[in-house]
């Protein structure tokens, strides 16, 4: 281990704006992804619910 | 009736290309003055310093050659498309990479080699001297014949399409890069000594995978399109 | 040999595949999440501090794994268009469209970074370096790729031409790289050599190994997610989706 | 199963998927369930050689605007591999009623011309297998006769036709074999 106090590790030597920048983005574009898969799940099935009721009950 | 090689079946489809453009001038006039338009307007954006414009020149030259030939390729096949030829080309008997091969040779006499012919006089603009002017013509001579192949690749996917001219830009342009890295490096490299027959070479290899593989690429594309 | 090519093709069904998506997905995604805790515990706390370029180097550790997944994608997805083509199967497509995104993702991802490692370095955010330049146009594929995917209304049509398209792609990255590679020797430009020379300490290189592997377990929980989706969206009036839903 | 000399009258209501049909007998669309076979082989394995075989006729006429009638015709022509003699559009263009019309651009002619200008194509065609959609539409009762004929005289000869059609048409005395869609 060789940071000795919290604040050094996230001043990375003096880089810290662009290490945490790439790790940042980086994470944030995963977790937005995931979070884009997921909705689009839930639109997609809303959708197939809705047809199929309207299907099942025609007026 | 007489029977026909396909030879002359590839002949009379570009018989028609010429009977077609001739009747409408403007179809193949447009790319050429664009072509002009866009090269004149660099040297307005970066000033009439000579020593740059000369190093600009074949770049310049060459992405505008790029530009022109997008223009003319996205009626390739769409009047075609759109009055059922296109579908009696792929039923006839004719191998369609033929007549494929045939659309790509009338699209590189018609708007390919009128670009060729006009690169001198933009040159001159750019005060480009004669060797470097033979140079890039002869570059222009061997590379717009690849940009027409690749670009019916494009011109086929993006028929019917919505927005079918900006995606055919979007698609197309990025498999240009080779031949603009090539083409208008070759002025260059005489410039600097290196010479340009290595330039040329590869040029000249483009265009042969392109003439063997873009054929197959674009029937493939077509048939996709009229299904 | 006839039973075995029958047991394979059933995977290529549609309905098959989503059910076995739907399996092993979280096995994936565990793998991933575990491997990325391993690697940004290497990569942060175990990887010593490089003798030139002081903490700045770690950002290799987001860099490398993303622009090789970003070139690794294109390749599968390729390869999955041109299955799809010679074969006709529904499902290649899909997959190929279920990458699609992701791959861009990664090379967008890349080329920041690799601006965000350059900054500092070399003192510029861009450089036409061949890497650079080639990663920018492999981006450019992948929009065209999703541009062509979205503007044809017929999926089937849109998968065939995309198809197409990927193919055609695959055939001309090498034949790009190499033009901008020579392009840039030949106007002496700055080319900077992105990964590390055989003195990289081996840890480093641990660490870089394992976020890649993370980074191809996130890649193949996000396909296998996006193609469920897929599957849903365009089988949505067969039974079998119905009968999935109630 | 169509043997030499017959026709198949394709019927069904708008929208059941008549020219979806014909377009998969030619080989345009990929046959989603069966198999469509010339001379006993399946069409996707022939290719070229089923093509030389097919004229295909849809709604769309296929002819260049800015082309005149003649340059059409020989280039169409061409694609099915034949060069007219002399003079042999000329008699092929009066029969149908477009005579004299040969050098005027296709622009300049009226929808029904046009139509005509196309189904004259099939004169001139080498092709054994016909394939028709709706060749009797927006045609008056002379066009439809002069058509039927036209049929008929290539059934005789041991052609084939395919072909889709609103009325009922009667092609010579020769009863269609019928194959109905219902969706």
């Amino acid at each position: 281990m060789h940071w000795n106090s919290v604040s050094e590790f996230f001043a990375m030597g003096g880089y810290a704006f662009y290490v945490w920048g790439s790790f940042g983005l980086t994470a944030v574009v995963v977790v937005g992804e995931v979070l884009l898969l997921r909705a689009q799940r839930k639109t997609v099935l809303r959708n197939l619910r809705n047809e199929l009721l309207a299907e099942s009950n025609p007026t | 009736m007489k029977k026909l090689g396909l030879a002359s079946v590839m002949l009379a489809l570009l018989r028609r290309e010429f009977a077609v453009a001739l009747r409408q001038k403007g179809e193949v006039l447009t790319p050429l003055v664009f072509f002009v338009v866009i090269a004149s307007l660099f040297p307005l954006g970066v000033g009439p310093e000579s020593a740059l414009l000369l190093r600009m020149a074949p770049g310049v030259l060459w992405v505008s050659a790029l530009l022109a030939a997008m223009l003319s390729l996205q009626r390739l096949f769409a009047t075609d498309y759109i009055d059922g030829s296109l579908e009696q080309m792929a039923l006839s008997g004719t191998p369609l990479g033929l007549l494929v091969v045939a659309k790509a040779l009338s699209h590189f006499l018609l708007s390919g080699l009128p670009l060729v012919l006009m690169a001198p006089v933009l040159g001159l603009q750019f005060g480009l001297d004669g060797r470097a002017l033979g140079i890039l013509m002869l570059t222009l001579l061997l590379g717009t014949p690849t940009l027409s192949l690749i670009g019916s690749i494009g011109a086929a996917l993006t028929l019917g399409v919505r927005g079918a001219g900006v995606l055919l830009s979007l698609l197309i342009l990025p498999l240009y890069i080779p031949v603009l890295i090539f083409g208008a490096g070759a002025v260059e490299a005489d410039a600097a000594g290196l010479g340009f027959g290595g330039h040329l070479s590869l040029l000249a290899a483009l265009l042969v995978l392109s003439a063997f593989f873009a054929p197959l690429a674009t029937t493939t594309a077509l048939r996709i399109s009229l299904e | 040999m006839n039973t075995r090519v029958i047991h394979w093709f059933k995977f290529a069904s549609p309905q098959n595949f989503y059910v076995l998506a739907g399996r092993m997905w979280p096995w994936f995604a565990t793998l991933a999440a575990l491997l990325t805790a391993v690697g940004l515990w290497i990569s942060f706390f175990v990887a010593p501090t490089d003798a030139q370029q002081g903490e700045g180097y770690r950002i290799i550790f987001v860099h490398v794994p993303t622009s090789q997944m970003s070139m690794f994608i294109y390749l599968v997805m390729a390869a999955w268009a041109g299955f799809g083509l010679a074969f006709n199967t529904r499902l290649s497509g899909m997959m190929a469209s279920a990458l699609a995104p992701t791959g861009a993702l990664f090379a967008f991802l890349s080329l920041v970074t690799g601006a965000l490692w350059g900054k500092p370095m070399w003192g510029a955010w861009w450089v036409w370096d061949a890497r650079l330049t080639s990663e920018l146009i492999l981006l450019f594929l992948y929009l065209g790729f999703l541009a062509l995917q979205a503007s044809i209304d017929d999926p089937r049509r849109a998968d065939k031409a995309c198809a197409v398209l990927a193919l055609v792609g695959v055939v001309n990255v090498p034949i790009i790289y190499f033009s901008v590679k020579w392009w840039n020797t030949l106007h002496q430009g700055a080319s900077v050599s992105l990964t590390r020379s055989p003195t990289m300490a081996s840890t480093m290189l641990w660490g870089m190994l394992i976020m890649v592997v993370a980074c191809w377990m996130y890649a193949i929980t996000i396909a296998l997610l996006r193609v469920r989706n897929i599957i849903l969206e365009r089988e949505r009036h067969t039974e079998w989706v119905k009968h999935a839903l109630e | 199963m169509l043997e030499a000399g017959r026709w198949l009258y394709v019927a069904g209501a708008n929208g059941v998927g008549k020219t979806s049909l014909l377009r998969m007998v030619c080989g345009l669309a990929p046959v989603e369930s069966g198999q469509i076979l010339w001379n006993d082989q399946p069409i996707q394995s022939q290719r070229d050689a089923y093509r030389q075989d097919l004229c295909y006729l849809g709604h769309l006429n296929a002819l260049q605007e800015s082309m005149t009638v003649n340059e059409n015709l020989v280039f169409t022509a061409a694609l099915g591999g034949v060069a007219p003699e002399p003079g042999q559009i000329d008699s092929v263009l009066a029969h149908f009623g477009v005579g004299g019309r040969g050098e005027q651009l296709v622009r300049h002619l009226s929808q029904g011309q046009k139509r005509r200008v196309a189904l004259s194509r099939l004169a001139l065609s080498q092709a054994r297998l016909w394939v028709l959609d709706e060749p009797f539409v927006a045609m008056d009762e002379a066009g439809v006769r002069m058509l039927a004929d036209l049929i008929a005289a290539h059934l005789a000869k041991g052609g084939l036709t395919v072909l889709t059609s609103h009325q009922q048409v009667p092609i010579g005395n020769m009863p269609p074999q019928m194959l109905e869609l219902r969706a």
